[in-house]
């Protein structure tokens, strides 16, 4: 890998300018109503400088950061699943013709994205959905076009939230691969700048257009100390030491499933807001002269009923069952199917659960294994 | 020989009621507007609610015009609590009025009363003849449900209106879409109106006294004096010293008149126009004279061109608010709660719309009384039934009992409205 | 600005459609195998040919009503898609009401199908209710090369007489001799002159040498699982039971994520699995 | 020609079962043989006969009025019916018609219960040949009473 | 130009209601006309005169059964309509107006009119389910256009309607909202209530308050008590649940637990 460049805030937000002159969309972090959410930017004005994000099951405050960085917060609500994996899609459209229907598939459109500021967990579970939608003998073509028109830029995390735990899944916090530019923001009395890893020819011919100097051994270390920090301060952890895909295999018959059942609100939200979840549904519809038809594509969950439905009714009946399916799946069959784990440790189903369950917590009851 | 005229269940109105006329030796003798729709006792169970839950409670009384009951209530609480909204909300709830109004209005024009003029049955039917004018109502039907849906979640019973202002204020750019489409309405409305010029009237005038809100710059939709074409000038508080609710036996819903003297009244449409002219815009000043209306209308059957007017006066209204909008710091006053009574009159689609509130110390509300424009309207009805009909009884039957029907449609009942009121523990016996 | 820095990707499949478009057929016959049952005669629109292999399964679409999994019922290599179709939800119900002539869509064909027995192999073909229908191809497949396998036996339950599919044809299977077959059902009037009972009860009646059988089975999960259990223990290893399962499936390709049961996918690993690997799975409720 | 005691040992009923618990068998036994459609009990007549099928087939069946004659399990070779021997009311509980022409050994539901009185370990031999038998017909009952090939509600 | 052989019969009912969802019908500014070409509306006093009695191929009803003329009435509808469709929370759990089933309507009736004996009126508001079997309902106060106009749709070609019962959580994520109940600690009904509104209060930065009714399998019981750690006390949990669906049974019940003192 080439050697690590220095940009100051300045170079960042010509590297927006540049992306957005090459006609792409800029996406980064961006608060809106107090959450920091992923939107178009417009300038480096829009990113989040200052504020930092306080997480824990079930709740989620933004407050001042005591350092004024730009990237100085975990990750929020959304993914960049929202953008690749697109939430609802029409997949085709037919009218009927004379005897026949017409049917035209869906024009595959992507934008020319850039992605500012992908964690490593996000790049993890980007990598998996990779694997899930492209990696076999079908190929999501809706996703591969946005996804191979997507440049990222990762950022290295210069904090742990208090849901995360990506160093226990050993997804971050350091990005080690799969950006195009990787930043780190090393924020000092004096200086505000940013070191970049090169990932890409394409992250490389972006960096030839920004004014940037090598990095010294000494900014280098304190990007090494910021990541190491990072990791010793994470939220939460999966417990170490246990087989977690073979806990669950060996315990679907665990009383825990039944108990989490009470708590559990079977609200979907922890499988929308994660970032390697990739079930859909579709549906179709037809307008009222019944003439023309489509077929409409979009996020669905283990967590309804409809998801297992099979004529007369569900095989999941009960919430026991759903959550059990949700976390086997992610910890655990996902290994089998697609070669890791489901969770990339980003902590964003403890966040956003309106009930706070905790998966890590989960595995430690089912393990046996005390509470940290 | 004695003859009577019966419509079972009254088309084209919201809500379900009939008529009945009876005549003797030619003359109609009585009438009565029968509305069987089944009480609901909102002012029973908004009894012991949080006062912070009315907006959405009065809502469900209509589904026609559910932002008339939020406003009322809003203004009555806020009246309660001593709280002034800031220019950008206010203008902002106006702007919310304009679309129910455009939306009401528009509705009634097209798809419920032109039917009456051109010989349909309604508006669907019509539309097999007249494509192209019931599409262009729809579509200008849709601008003011579009206004809903931006600012209120969505057109029946929206969801962002709070005491205190809106749970959530649009962005300033946000507003470009819909200011497209408002120009686009103006152009229509304006066609509405010269349209609905054209449409021939029975020549029926009665000397109606007209109520409704009476503003010192503003054609009145959240604001104003009460006032009356014969000299009546009050605030809403005073609203219940001059006016009086009586129950009748054939309806669910209440009937309003004079305290002092009994006498029945006009609010809606025709009142608004006939005591504020002079508060429309130009624009909607002009078409109305282009379109045959004086400064006054005592002609209920046409209240069509009255509300092609209005709805008019609402897009440029709705123009000029997104014009002048500024986005608020913050979307709403919070308010704490305190014991009193206050109450407050808007202007709904149909007419004046008038609540009143009496909270306990920690917000529950203790009593709440609700007057809808229909209600008030009911005794006017019946008035115009056996004034008018008396001139239509050569008619064959159809056609006279059509005449009815349409006489009582001018006023655009609401009955889902009235019959969701009340009197507090008054009995006149 | 989203429409400006776009690309258009004509991405085509093997057959020149993406896999979640479907092909549009034709409605050619229709005719009913049971009460309730139809069997449609599909006819590409395109010319494409319609392989297949035994087991595996069409998406099929009533438009403007919706998209089914339905298995292919008949034989191989033929010039038109059969699949047989039983009436229960509204999309089934659309379509097992086409007409001749009616358009109807397909994707597919999706999943593994029955193995190809080893030649000399005996085979136990056992089957419920309309699970014969994705096994009418191996059968087809086995009359078309009978001398390369061992004995051939048709186990085959069913409600009552009349829901027995292919009725006449398995009769007429049977009058060949090629392929021993025992038909049950599970009521009869007088008039029915076979089995009454569970088609486990006819398990008995097969000479089984577990050295050389396999056994291919498909009905409702229940049977599978009561008949699996059984044949292991006449001696019969789990890797020589064949079985074809049944979830909600969606997209057809593994991505959808509706029809796993433990770590597979159905549409995509099965429907056909062996016994062994299904019985821990399907002894879990609920999975 | 066959003896009654050979043909016993022979019936899977009767397989592994100790050679002079098959002699005392056999001294209750008869060889029988049915027509096609031919009654062989009555629901509601005494159990005085226990049939192990050696040839053909046998309907039980139950009839209800209006509803006709519905057979609910066949019993063909190696089968047996008639297991109301054992239990008291000693009364049949359905019909009993040969689909086809039936060859079967019936044994003397009397005779045959004197001797297990008798002589307890045959007793214990035939119950425990009996139960397996009666559970997995109350098997076979639940799940034609699922109706899996039925359309679910 | 259908292909359809002949038109079906659509049918608009009204019980005790606000109106609002038959108006939804009216408010389909884009469809309606073409809904007019696609069935005959034969019976929709509302939009029309004109009125075709004998049977019905569908009937939307709206509104819920609370007087003895109208648990008569509702009767005749079922016997005159093929399918029956009811839609909006009045017809599906009651609506508002059932609050009066857990007070005393006599009161109730006191309190709102001046003359009491005029009117007649039943101790309670009940769905049309309770009265008569019904072949779907639509959920909602109101319900949502767009969502009758996939019903009408699907009806008329056969189709189950996509008219998901998963919370409303489901369709805030797909529209990209953050929780306002873990952002904002804004209480909210979302994850206990049927989708169908299209997370509207959430993307109002307020919570749900469960105008959709209970979704599929809620536990509202686990809500409650993060409700309760966001500060509301018994008393307003037993008003949360009991609005426009308030006679739904997981609504119902759950409310019921919280107003222990009855004072709901």
């Amino acid at each position: 890998m080439a050697e690590q460049r220095v940009i100051t805030a300045e170079g960042l937000q010509q590297l927006i300018a540049i992306l957005a002159g090459e006609g792409r969309r800029v996406i980064a972090p961006t608060v809106r109503d107090d959450v920091i959410i992923y939107d178009d930017i417009e300038s480096i004005d829009d990113l989040p400088l200052g504020v930092t994000d306080v997480q824990g099951p079930g709740s989620y405050r933004l407050v001042d950061a005591p350092e004024a960085e730009y990237f100085g917060f975990v990750v929020g609500p959304h993914a960049w699943k929202k953008f690749l994996h697109a939430p609802q899609i029409e997949l085709w459209r037919a009218q009927r013709e004379g005897g026949g229907v017409n049917i035209h598939a869906a024009d595959i459109y992507a934008e020319r994205a850039a992605f500012i500021g992908v964690r490593a967990c996000e790049l993890a579970a980007i990598a998996i959905q990779d694997r899930v939608l492209t990696g076999g003998q079908h190929v999501d073509a809706h996703y591969k076009m946005r996804r191979d028109h997507a440049l990222l830029i990762a950022v290295n995390c210069s904090k742990a939230g208090g849901s995360c735990f990506c160093a226990s899944m050993e997804t971050g916090p350091a990005a080690t691969g799969g950006f195009d530019l990787a930043l780190t923001e090393l924020k000092t009395a004096q200086d505000h700048l940013f070191l970049v890893d090169v990932g890409s020819s394409a992250g490389q011919a972006l960096m030839d257009q920004i004014s940037s100097r090598a990095a010294t051994a000494q900014e280098h270390n304190a990007a090494q100390a910021q990541v190491e920090h990072t990791t010793e301060s994470m939220g939460r952890s999966m417990p170490a030491g246990v087989n977690t895909p073979q806990l669950m295999a060996d315990n679907l018959l665990h009383p825990r499933w039944q108990e989490v059942a009470t708590r559990c609100l079977s609200c979907a939200n922890c499988t929308m807001v994660c970032p390697t979840c990739f079930c859909t549904t579709v549906d179709d519809v037809s307008d009222l002269a019944g003439e023309r038809y489509a077929r409409e594509r979009r996020w669905d969950s283990c967590f309804t009923m409809d998801f297992s439905y099979l004529h007369g009714g569900g095989v999941r009946n009960s919430v026991a069952s759903r959550y059990r399916q949700w976390m086997t799946h992610k910890l655990s069959t996902w290994v089998e199917q697609f070669g890791s784990s489901g969770c990339v440790g980003c902590g964003r189903c403890i966040t956003w659960c309106p009930v706070g369950i905790d998966i890590t917590e989960e595995v430690r009851a089912i393990a046996g294994v005390e509470a940290v | 020989m004695t003859k009577t005229v019966k419509v079972d269940v009254l088309a084209r109105v919201e809500g379900e009621g009939g008529l009945k006329v009876t005549i003797r030796d030619g003359v109609v003798r009585s009438a009565e507007l029968n509305i069987f729709e089944p009480p609901r006792f909102f002012e029973a169970f908004l009894r012991g609610r949080d006062f912070s839950e009315a907006p959405d409670i009065v809502a469900r009384i209509c589904g026609i015009c559910p932002v008339a009951y939020q406003m009322s209530a809003v203004h009555a609480l806020e009246n309660i609590h001593g709280v002034t909204l800031s220019p950008q909300l206010r203008a902002l709830r106006r702007l919310l009025y304009c679309g129910e109004w455009i939306e009401s209005h528009v509705l009634h024009i097209y798809m419920l009363h032109a039917p009456d003029f051109l010989g349909y049955a309604g508006g669907v039917e019509m539309a097999r003849d007249h494509g192209d004018l019931v599409r262009q109502g729809l579509q200008l039907k849709k601008v003011g449900n579009e206004i809903l849906n931006f600012l209120g979640g969505r057109e029946i019973h929206p969801i962002n209106v709070r005491v205190g202002g809106f749970h959530r204020a649009p962005r300033k750019k946000e507003f470009a879409p819909l200011a497209e489409r408002l120009k686009w309405a103006r152009d229509a409305a304006l066609a509405t109106v010269h349209w609905a010029g054209t449409l021939e009237f029975p020549e029926r005038e009665r000397d109606y006294t007209f109520v409704a809100l009476r503003h010192d710059q503003e054609y009145p939709f959240n604001e104003g004096r009460i006032v009356s074409n014969r000299g009546l000038d009050i605030s809403a508080d005073d609203y219940d010293k001059h006016f009086e609710e009586i129950h009748v036996p054939q309806s669910t819903a209440l009937h309003s008149r004079f305290r002092d003297t009994g006498a029945a009244y006009l609010v809606g449409p025709l009142a608004r126009y006939s005591l504020n002219f002079d508060r429309l815009s130009p624009l909607a000043q002009e078409a109305a004279r282009a379109a045959g209306l004086e400064r006054t209308c005592r002609n209920p059957y046409r209240s069509i061109i009255v509300r092609a007017v209005e709805t008019l006066y609402a897009v440029d209204e709705a123009l000029r608010v997104i014009e002048a909008y500024e986005e608020p710091d913050r979307s709403f006053v919070a308010i704490e709660p305190r014991k009193g009574e206050g109450c407050a009159a808007t202007e709904a689609p149909r007419g004046l719309l008038y609540h009143r509130y009496r909270l306990e110390k920690d917000g529950t509300i203790a009593e709440a009384q609700i007057v809808p424009p229909t209600s008030q309207n009911q005794a006017s009805v019946e008035e115009d039934l056996v004034e008018f009909i008396g001139g239509f009884l050569d008619l064959p039957e159809e056609a006279l009992r059509h005449r009815c029907e349409q006489t009582v449609r001018n006023y655009d009942p609401c009955i889902s409205c009235a019959t969701h009121f009340l009197r507090l523990d008054i009995d006149r016996g | 600005m989203a429409l400006m820095s776009a690309h258009r990707l004509s991405t085509t499949s093997g057959c020149g459609v993406p896999a979640d478009v479907p092909r549009l057929g034709y409605v050619r016959g229709r005719r009913s195998d049971a009460p309730g049952v139809w069997t449609l005669d599909i006819e590409m629109a395109d010319d494409a040919p319609c392989d297949f292999a035994p087991g595996q399964f069409n998406m099929l679409t009533a438009f403007g009503v919706g998209e089914a999994a339905i298995s292919i019922s008949g034989a191989p290599g033929g010039e038109r898609l059969i699949h047989t179709i039983r009436d229960v939800g509204p999309v089934s119900h659309a379509l097992a009401n086409l007409a001749p002539g009616d358009p109807i869509g397909v994707r597919g064909p999706f999943g593994v199908g029955w193995p190809m027995a080893t030649p000399g192999s005996d085979v136990l073909i056992i089957a419920g209710g309309l699970g014969l229908a994705p096994l009418r191809p191996s059968i087809y497949d086995i009359l078309a090369r009978r001398d390369a396998f061992g004995a051939v036996t048709l186990l085959y339950g069913s409600r009552r007489p009349e829901d027995i599919v292919f009725h006449a044809e398995v009769e007429a299977w049977r009058r060949e001799k090629k392929i021993n077959i025992e038909l049950t059902v599970d009521h009869a009037g007088v008039d029915w002159r076979g089995h009454v009972g569970v088609v486990t009860g006819l398990l008995p009646r097969v000479q089984l040498d577990p050295s050389r059988a396999i056994a291919l089975l498909c009905g409702p999960e229940v049977m599978m699982r009561f008949v699996g259990a059984a044949l292991t223990e006449q001696g019969l290893d789990a890797t020589k039971i064949f079985v074809s399962m049944e979830r909600n499936m969606k997209c057809a390709i593994g991505h959808c994520g509706h029809c796993q049961l433990g770590p597979t996918f159905i549409c995509r690993d099965g429907p056909v699995f062996t016994y062994e690997r299904m019985r821990p799975l399907m002894s879990v409720k609920e999975l | 020609m066959e003896t009654l005691e050979q043909m016993l040992g022979a019936h899977p009923f009767f397989a592994g079962l100790d050679p002079s618990f098959i002699g005392l068998a056999s001294g209750c036994a008869h060889d029988v043989s049915f027509a096609a459609g031919e009654f062989i009990c009555h629901e509601g007549d005494a159990a005085d006969r226990f049939y192990l099928v050696r040839e053909g087939h046998v309907a039980l069946q139950i009839s209800a009025p209006g509803r006709g004659v519905a057979t609910f399990l066949t019993v063909g070779p190696g089968e047996v019916f008639g297991i109301n021997w054992l239990a008291p009311p000693y009364r049949w509980s359905y019909d009993a018609r040969t689909v086809e022409k039936t060859h079967a050994v019936a044994l003397d539901a009397t005779c045959l219960r004197v001797k297990c009185e008798n002589e307890p370990a045959l007793g214990y031999a035939l119950t425990k040949r009996v139960l397996p038998v009666l559970i997995e017909r109350l098997h076979a009952c639940r799940t034609q009473l699922l109706d899996l090939y039925g359309v679910p509600s | 130009m259908t292909g359809r052989h002949k038109r079906p019969r659509l049918a608009v009912w009204k019980f005790a209601s606000c109106d609002g969802c038959q108006l939804s019908l009216l408010d389909c500014e884009d469809e309606i006309l073409a809904l007019a070409e696609a069935v005959d509306i034969a019976y929709f006093p509302e939009a029309t005169r004109s009125e075709i009695s004998g049977h019905y191929d569908i009937s939307l009803v709206e509104g819920s059964i609370t007087t003895a003329h109208d648990a008569v009435r509702i009767q005749e509808v079922r016997r005159r309509s093929t399918k029956l469709i009811v839609i909006g929370a009045c017809a599906t759990s009651g609506g508002i107006q059932a609050l009066r089933n857990f007070s005393d309507v006599k009161e109730y009736t006191r309190i709102v009119y001046a003359r009491p004996d005029y009117i007649e009126t039943l101790a309670t508001s009940t769905p049309i389910s309770d009265h008569v079997r019904v072949d779907f309902e639509l959920r909602g106060c109101p319900i949502n256009k767009h969502q009758l106009v996939e019903v009408l749709g699907a009806f008329l070609v056969g189709r189950r309607p996509a008219t998901p019962a998963h919370s409303v959580c489901v369709e805030c994520k797909l529209k990209g909202n953050a929780c306002v109940m873990v952002a904002h600690d804004a209480p909210c009904l979302g994850p206990v209530t049927h989708a169908g509104c299209g997370a509207l209060c959430p993307s109002y930065n307020r919570g749900c308050y469960g105008c959709f009714g209970p979704k599929e399998t809620p536990n509202a019981p686990a809500l409650s008590a993060k409700l309760s750690e966001l500060g509301m006390d018994q008393r307003a949990l037993a008003r949360l649940y009991s609005t426009f669906n308030a006679n739904a049974d997981a609504f119902r019940q759950e409310s019921e637990r919280h107003d222990q003192d009855g004072q709901g």
